[in-house]
């Protein structure tokens, strides 16, 4: 929890920044209406919404990114004109965005040194100290010459926040910094924090984690629809207990009552009661067996991976990020070819199968990297919808598209599954992150799946829309769907899985019963 | 006839001396060229902007009576053909190979144009510009008349290359014009300007692609004629896309060429008849056969020839 | 599931309105008149008469029954160019290698066409004719598709060597083994008048321009409308997606390739068949390049590109003759060109931005419409 | 240049009966590839197409630099213009010339495709440059101190071809031991005034002090090589007269193509009936083909040079055709 600022407390209370009146509209939404924000130095401000609320587009006028319709951004009391994000950094605003934004073909080093050298020359001898000294602070393990594209996404994230802390800088903005990092990762970024608050630093920090946000956050704002609906102030957090605190944001960000309606508890991770009745049938759905995969010089490689899923059975995959889950997934869904072992789904060898045909045996696969793998952003809403499907009826009929077949579809799942878009024919890409994670989902689980494997399945959705997601996964399997969820977060696994296997550099070391010591068992096998 | 006797120190010089007067043009161009596509601006107008720098290029050298005038001149008449490729491409982020196809067409049209207005009657030539012999090396036999006794330009040319290679990965300008092709979004982030470093690098460009078009005029032929680059610019556009960066490789692109030419021609002269037609296609299908058996990538940009808007989803 | 109301703030705006009609229109006339301004002003400091330049190049290009009926023929040629690329384009691949296709088709024919014909009679020989240059085509797009679709072997980089290769090679066929026995500049047998594509009606426009048209009607209908289409669509938009999707994206590659190449070999037998009869060693019209900025700015539409087609047609044709008249070099005919393109582009970004500024919301009226919103 | 008539045209046999004998050619019109300013075989035409029209009172239409690639446009529209001969000035032209007269109905002078001659309508012109070659070739070999020869092509072409053949024969006439280096610039090399450059310096380092260079804008490539070899090298141009702008004193000669006489001739023909019946040629004998005398000639060599051109003239010596590269190469080697 917060420190209490006592050695500062005049700092402290200065605001470092306000924004009044900001407002940004895009084609067929408002992403920011009449937002009053303060910022002060010494102090995290959590920011909290649904997915498409409008954080990062208000965060991105902070940083130069993007210009507000109307609206003034004061700094120490004195109104900027943030035209560029080069003035922004000028300022001392530092900012990891939510999507990265480094470059791939360059070194970590590289990266660094990208805007931030002031002399003609580059001097990666001092880069690389500051580098160490940077990485250490955040209790990672990252090869500085390492290029960029050939690092796990946690480390990329990791990366990122080094990016941001290594320009000298007064206000520090994390748009969900976490969403990749492992818990410990967390932990560490946490004490980070807490020193440069120590500095006199001012920070956003965005979340979509309640818990972090109250125990990182010394004041919390809510978004909702664009427009700030309620904001807990440092009092409020000390004085009411994380349950209360939830249970106020939750009816914040999704209206009065909607804690009651489904929960607090079911929306915050909760950790399965080994009571409840979980009916596996004893046949296997999926068999992997001595699996190999030859990553090549810039990925891992698998060896020798062995595992069943039942049918209705969830199986989880831990491990930390970059350890084969990737390989693992593209390899059962045949987007990559497998160097030795096999793999059968209802006891039906892929071997031989593209990606098409074990789409038509029920077979899916939610990618983890929705931007570049799982959408084409140029392509409607409604289309995306439907790229799995190209040619199959009733979308086609008589080798021509049919539109309203294909809009009636996708009306249908947007309201299923309350996705935020202007209509079903708005880009896809303009769509904010979570909402593009929704019409993902919405893809895969809507044609009778037979398995379905989750990558990531709720990497930045707000807290209801992964709730109701690892909801979808729970009953999905009550149908006797399987499902094999990979995801870094355990809590998330501990929560849906009936078994959690663990992957290490390309192996699975174990697979453990979820139950009472599950937590301590993986932890185990991930060090293993 | 005896070919023996054609096998002089004389003229083997000639043909060494003539490789490299085929390959500076296109090296200044590739290399240019190179620098622009790192920065992510394609320029397909390349051919228009040797063109502008042969002809103003050409003038300089004519009425200044300087070859190193005429390829300042040169410089001066590149940078501003490229001046239309940074208005329109990279501050109004207009389709590239648009604007590049109208620069090549226009360049053409205009430069025969004007040359048929000035020069048309008296068709002038330059005389030959003073060379430069390195002492000791251009008294070896063969190669030092050729390749030690030319205009300074050519040394500054091939250490000019070597220059740009280091600034690409030394420098913080080199880091830059990296980012701007790659992840432009990055580049703009991290504070730097993408307009600006695109616009940079498409002036080296055109300030390379223009000496390149002036020491065509001014040196390789002495003269200027309508339409005298005969597709050296899109060589050039081939040999900067196949050094995936690495800028040296437009040494060894030029020089095959430059090589290939001097070869047709001495096979010829040796009697030897195959066609200038298969000579000429030779390193077009070294470089194709190179890519089948070796090439099992081949890297470009990825930002390359796409506008950069900010904050654009 | 809970019932939380997600705001659906305005609706699309229609798009068939009036002035989505007239936009085309506004679009294409536009550019054109900047650079007949332009020109114009050129024309003036070069001390000639700017209107009867334009003129001559109206009357020339279009009002004269033999002009108008050169500016079909030189469509024909075009079009079917257009069609090719249109496909590639798609399917963002850069066929940049389209004069090397063109060229070696046009040889081939040239080539096979008069011994064919004779053997085989019009019908079934002119037919053939048009597969040798498809497949001629499509077969020198090979070598860039595989290396695209095996190793990712940037495909602006192949192409433009294939067609350094291609026009070599149609030379060396040329000059080789299609020589006419005739003396004087090498080229190929003629393809006698009486031989080649039918006329229509009394005229000396050639069937070709019915081929093109109904080419690139059903290259627009294939690639907007059909399963194919799409796939190519979505492999040109995302490669990555693609294989996430289940796309067979080596095959597209090809198939796209392929396709390009052959509609772009056939418009060397539109050429050849129709307009020459022979092919001249070192021939090159360079008219690829000439199209390939026509079909962006047509933003791949094929309509569009029908328009803007005929548009440069009526100028090379009609140009020809108004230089000549205005005493100024043929080139002249180039820079036009130029400028027009110039202009287009600027316009096509004046219309983006314009689009972009209309679908912003002001600020006041972004709070009436959120009111709008929580009423509903 | 002399413009005597060769009379043949009265000799041919009257069965026109495709088109009515005895048009009287009121107007005609020639089309040239480049622009009439180059020096060489446009400007040559233009020149001996307003002569012809100044002799016969007619008026002509020019369309000079007109391309390769509109060809069927420009010619149609000639002879839409109303010209009763349309004269397609390019060898290049002559396949699409046999078409516009076969639409067009108006008779149309072709160059080098006698195969393409339509009695009445296509018109075929020859040169016999050839001729003007072995002259020159004459000439080089009396003057060259090296005892090499150098000849230089910007393509593939025809009438380069027939002249080097020529060159060689003549040069081969007064020492059969000399040596002759041949070099083409590249495959449509015309406008390559850098690469005119490169092959005429490699030929003159080879040992040539006398080349003969044939290209359009490439000859001002070969030209500059031999300027800058300072005075020991000599060149000979063709088809037109560059003395204008040889500030150096490098030209030695040129083979000079004067077309008045086959214009005129063609014309006449048409007048007569018998257009498309027979070959018009340019050579020594009518004027068509000549050698250019310039000061660098010494006056015994030119002395030999005018000897040998009564020979050829007389039939007693007989100049090789080399149409094709391979044969002038075969040529050479001999
Ligand atoms: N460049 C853009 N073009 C069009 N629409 C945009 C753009 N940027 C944002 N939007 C829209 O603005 C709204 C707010 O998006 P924003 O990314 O700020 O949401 P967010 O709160 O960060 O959501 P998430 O939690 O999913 O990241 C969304 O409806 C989104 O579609
Ligand atoms: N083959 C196809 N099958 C189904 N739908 C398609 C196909 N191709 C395109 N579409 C859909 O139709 C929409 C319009 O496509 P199209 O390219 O024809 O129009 P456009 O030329 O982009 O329109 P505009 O002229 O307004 O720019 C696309 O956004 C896409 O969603
Ligand atoms: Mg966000
Ligand atoms: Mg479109």
């Amino acid at each position: 929890m917060t420190t209490p600022d006592s050695t500062t407390p005049s700092r402290a209370a200065a605001p470092a920044v306000e924004l009044r009146g900001i407002t940004k509209a895009f084609p067929g939404v408002v992403a920011n209406d009449d937002i009053h924000l303060t910022l002060r130095a010494g102090q995290v401000h959590s920011l909290l919404g649904e997915n498409g609320a409008g954080k990062s587009t208000l965060i991105s006028m902070l940083s130069g990114m993007i210009a507000p319709d109307s609206g003034e951004i004061l700094l120490d009391g004195r109104p900027v004109q943030m035209g560029s994000p080069r003035t922004a950094l000028d300022l001392g605003i530092g900012t990891v965005y939510q999507h990265l934004t480094l470059v791939p073909n360059l070194t970590v080093l590289e990266n660094l040194l990208l805007g931030s050298s002031t002399s003609v020359m580059l001097d990666f001898h001092a880069a690389r100290e500051r580098f160490a000294e940077l990485v250490a602070r955040l209790g990672a393990a990252i090869d500085p010459d390492a290029r960029a594209d050939t690092l796990a996404l946690g480390q990329l994230q990791q990366v990122e926040i080094v990016k941001a802390l290594w320009r000298d800088t007064r206000i520090l903005i994390l748009d969900e910094p976490t969403s990749m990092l492992t818990p410990q990762g967390v932990a560490e970024l946490q004490r980070v924090l807490e020193r440069l608050k120590a500095g006199g630093i001012a920070i956003v920090f965005i979340t979509h984690k309640l818990h972090e946000a109250i125990e990182i956050g010394d004041r919390v704002s809510i978004l909702k629809g664009g427009r700030i609906v309620g904001a807990l102030d440092e009092d409020e957090l000390r004085s009411k207990t994380p349950e209360q605190l939830k249970a106020r944001i939750v009816n914040l960000m999704f209206g009065e009552g909607a804690d009651q309606l489904s929960g607090v508890a079911e929306i915050e991770i909760r950790p399965l009661t080994p009571d409840e009745p979980r009916d596996v049938s004893e046949e296997a759905e999926l068999e992997v067996s001595g699996l190999s995969i030859d990553g090549g010089d810039d990925e891992m490689s698998l060896h020798d991976v062995s595992f069943v899923v039942h049918r209705g059975e969830i199986l989880g995959v831990a491990g930390v990020d970059g350890n084969g889950q990737r390989q693992l997934a593209q390899a059962i869904a045949g987007q990559r070819p497998i160097h030795a072992g096999d793999i059968r789904l209802a006891g039906e060898s892929l071997r031989r199968l593209g990606v098409p045909e074990r789409q038509e045996r029920g077979l899916r696969y939610l990618t983890d990297d929705r931007l570049h793998e799982g959408i084409v952003r140029d392509e409607s809403v409604a289309m995306n919808m439907v790229l799995k499907r190209i040619g199959q009826p009733p979308f086609w009929r008589r080798g021509t598209i049919q539109p309203s077949a294909i809009d009636a579809l996708a009306e249908e799942l947007v309201d299923r599954y309350e996705t935020r878009t202007p209509s079903i024919h708005t880009r896809i890409g303009a769509l904010s992150g979570g909402n593009i994670q929704k019409v993902l989902l919405a893809r895969e689980l809507a044609f009778d799946p037979r398995l379905v494997i989750y990558n990531k399945p709720t990497h930045g959705l707000d807290v209801k829309t992964a709730s109701f997601v690892r909801s979808q996964i729970r009953e999905q399997a009550s149908q006797g769907v399987s499902a094999l969820v990979i995801s870094t977060e355990l809590d998330e696994l501990l929560a849906i899985c009936d078994r959690i296997a663990v992957m290490s550099s390309g192996r699975l070391t174990g697979i453990v019963e979820n139950g009472q010591d599950a937590q301590a068992r993986v932890g185990e096998l991930m060090v293993a | 006839m005896d070919s023996s006797a054609l096998l002089t120190e004389a003229f083997f010089a000639a043909l060494i001396s003539g490789a490299l007067l085929a390959a500076l043009p296109i090296l200044f161009a590739s290399l240019g060229e190179a620098i622009s596509e790192q920065a992510g601006v394609l320029n397909v107008g390349l051919e228009g902007m040797m063109l502008f720098g042969a002809y103003a290029g050409f003038n300089g050298a004519l009425y200044l009576h300087s070859s190193w005038l005429g390829l300042l001149a040169g410089i001066g008449g590149g940078v501003l053909a490229s001046l239309t490729m940074v208005v329109l491409c990279v501050r109004m982020r207009l389709d590239q190979i648009v604007v590049g196809v109208a620069l090549f067409l226009f360049a053409e049209g205009v430069t025969s144009l004007l040359h048929g207005a000035q020069f048309g009657e008296s068709y002038p030539r330059l005389e030959k510009p003073s060379e430069l012999a390195i002492p000791l090396l251009s008294d070896l036999p063969a190669v030092g008349e050729s390749l030690f006794s030319v205009h300074p330009i050519v040394y500054i040319g091939f250490a000019l290359v070597f220059l740009v290679s280091w600034m690409l990965r030394r420098t913080s300008t080199g880091l830059n014009v990296r980012a701007a092709g790659e992840t432009p979004a990055a580049l703009d982030a991290a504070g730097v300007s993408v307009v600006r470093t695109r616009t940079w690098a498409v002036l080296a460009c055109g300030a390379l692609a223009g000496l390149g078009g002036g020491y065509l005029a001014i040196i390789a032929a002495g003269s200027f004629t309508p339409f005298m680059t005969q597709g050296a610019g899109f060589m050039a556009i081939v040999i900067a896309m196949l050094t995936r960066g690495k800028v040296l490789w437009t040494i060894v692109g030029s020089l095959l060429f430059g090589v290939s030419l001097t070869i047709a021609t001495a096979l010829q002269l040796a009697g030897i008849t195959i066609p200038t037609d298969w000579v000429q296609m030779l390193p077009f299908v070294t470089v194709i056969l190179v890519l089948i058996l070796f090439a099992r990538r081949s890297y470009l940009p990825s930002a390359l020839a796409l506008p950069y808007v900010r904050g654009e989803r | 599931m809970t019932e939380i109301a997600v705001a659906r703030p305005v609706a699309e705006v229609p798009r068939r309105t009036l002035r989505g009609l007239l936009e085309p229109v506004v679009m294409s006339v536009t550019p054109v008149l900047l650079a007949i301004v332009a020109g114009g002003i050129l024309l003036t400091i070069l001390g000639r008469d700017p209107l009867s330049f334009y003129g001559d190049i109206l009357q020339q290009g279009m009002l004269e029954s033999f002009g108008l009926q050169q500016s079909v023929v030189r469509m024909a040629t075009l079009l079917m160019i257009a069609a090719g690329l249109i496909v590639a384009f798609r399917a963002n691949l850069w066929n940049l290698g389209l004069d090397g296709q063109f060229l070696l088709a046009a040889a081939f024919v040239a080539g096979l066409a008069p011994s064919i014909v004779s053997s085989l009679g019009m019908t079934v020989g002119l037919t053939l004719c048009f597969v040798i240059a498809a497949v001629v085509g499509a077969v020198w797009t090979l070598v860039p598709a595989g290396l695209k679709a095996r190793f990712g072997v940037n495909e602006i980089i192949t192409t433009l060597m294939m067609n350094f290769i291609g026009i070599n090679l149609a030379n060396i066929l040329v000059k080789g083994p299609f020589l006419t026995d005739a003396p004087g500049v090498p080229r190929t047998d003629i393809l006698p008048l009486a031989e080649r594509l039918p006329v229509l009606f009394d005229t000396r426009i050639h069937i070709g321009i019915l081929i093109a048209a109904a080419t690139i009607l059903l290259v627009h209908l294939v690639m907007t409308r059909t399963p194919l289409g799409l796939r190519l669509r979505v492999l040109g938009a995302n490669p990555r997606a693609a294989v996430h999707f289940g796309l067979r994206t080596k095959r597209l590659t090809l198939v796209a390739f392929m396709v390009s190449g052959a509609l772009i070999g056939m418009s060397g037998a539109v050429s050849m068949l129709g307009d020459w009869g022979s092919f001249r060693a070192d021939w090159n019209p360079g008219y690829g390049f000439l199209v390939v900025p026509l079909v962006f700015l047509a933003r791949l539409n094929a309509l569009a590109t029908v328009a803007f087609v005929a548009l440069f047609a009526v100028i090379q044709i009609g140009g020809e003759y108004a230089t000549r008249e205005a005493d100024l070099p043929n080139d002249f005919v180039l820079v036009l060109v130029g400028l027009i393109l110039f202009f287009m582009a600027i316009t096509e970004f004046m219309r983006v931005r314009r689009e972009r500024r209309l679908a912003f919301v002001t600020a006041g009226l972004a709070s009436r419409l959120r009111r709008g919103g929580d009423d509903g | 240049g002399s413009s005597d008539d060769d009379g043949s045209a009265q000799t041919a046999s009257g069965g026109g009966d495709a088109e009515p004998a005895a048009a009287t050619v009121d107007r005609f019109a020639i089309a040239a590839p480049e622009k009439r300013d180059d020096f060489g075989w446009n400007q040559q035409g233009i020149i001996a197409a307003e002569e012809v029209a100044q002799e016969l009172g007619i008026e002509v239409d020019i369309a000079d630099g007109s391309g390769y690639d509109n060809v069927g446009p420009v010619l149609g529209q000639l002879a839409n213009d109303g010209a009763k001969l349309v004269i397609a000035h390019a060898s290049g032209y002559n396949a699409t010339g046999v078409d516009v007269a076969a639409q067009s109905g108006v008779p149309v002078l072709i160059w080098d495709n006698p195969s393409g001659m339509v009695e009445g309508s296509v018109g075929d012109a020859e040169t016999a440059s050839q001729q003007g070659g072995y002259l020159a070739g004459v000439l080089a070999a009396k003057t060259t101190e090296t005892g090499t020869l150098g000849i230089v092509t910007s393509a593939d072409d025809t009438n380069w071809n027939k002249q080097a053949g020529g060159f060689v024969a003549g040069a081969r006439s007064v020492d059969p031991e000399i040596d002759i280096l041949l070099a083409q610039i590249g495959q449509a090399a015309y406008a390559d005034a850098a690469g005119g450059k490169r092959v005429t310096k490699t030929v003159i380092a080879g040992g040539a002090d006398v080349v003969l260079g044939m290209g359009d804008g490439s000859s001002f490539g070969m030209l500059q090589a031999v300027e800058e070899a300072g005075g020991k090298v000599k060149f000979i141009d063709v088809i037109g007269d560059k003395s204008s702008i040889d500030e150096k004193n490098v030209l030695l000669s040129s083979i000079l193509w004067n077309f008045a006489p086959t214009f005129k001739s063609a014309i006449e023909s048409i007048e007569a009936g018998t257009f498309g019946t027979e070959v018009f040629e340019l050579d020594l004998a009518n004027g068509g083909i000549s050698l250019l005398q310039t000061d660098l000639i010494e006056a015994d060599v030119w002395e030999e040079v005018e000897q040998a051109k009564e020979q050829i003239v007389a039939g007693e010596v007989e100049v090789p055709l080399t149409t094709k590269k391979a044969e002038v190469q075969a040529l050479i080697k001999e």
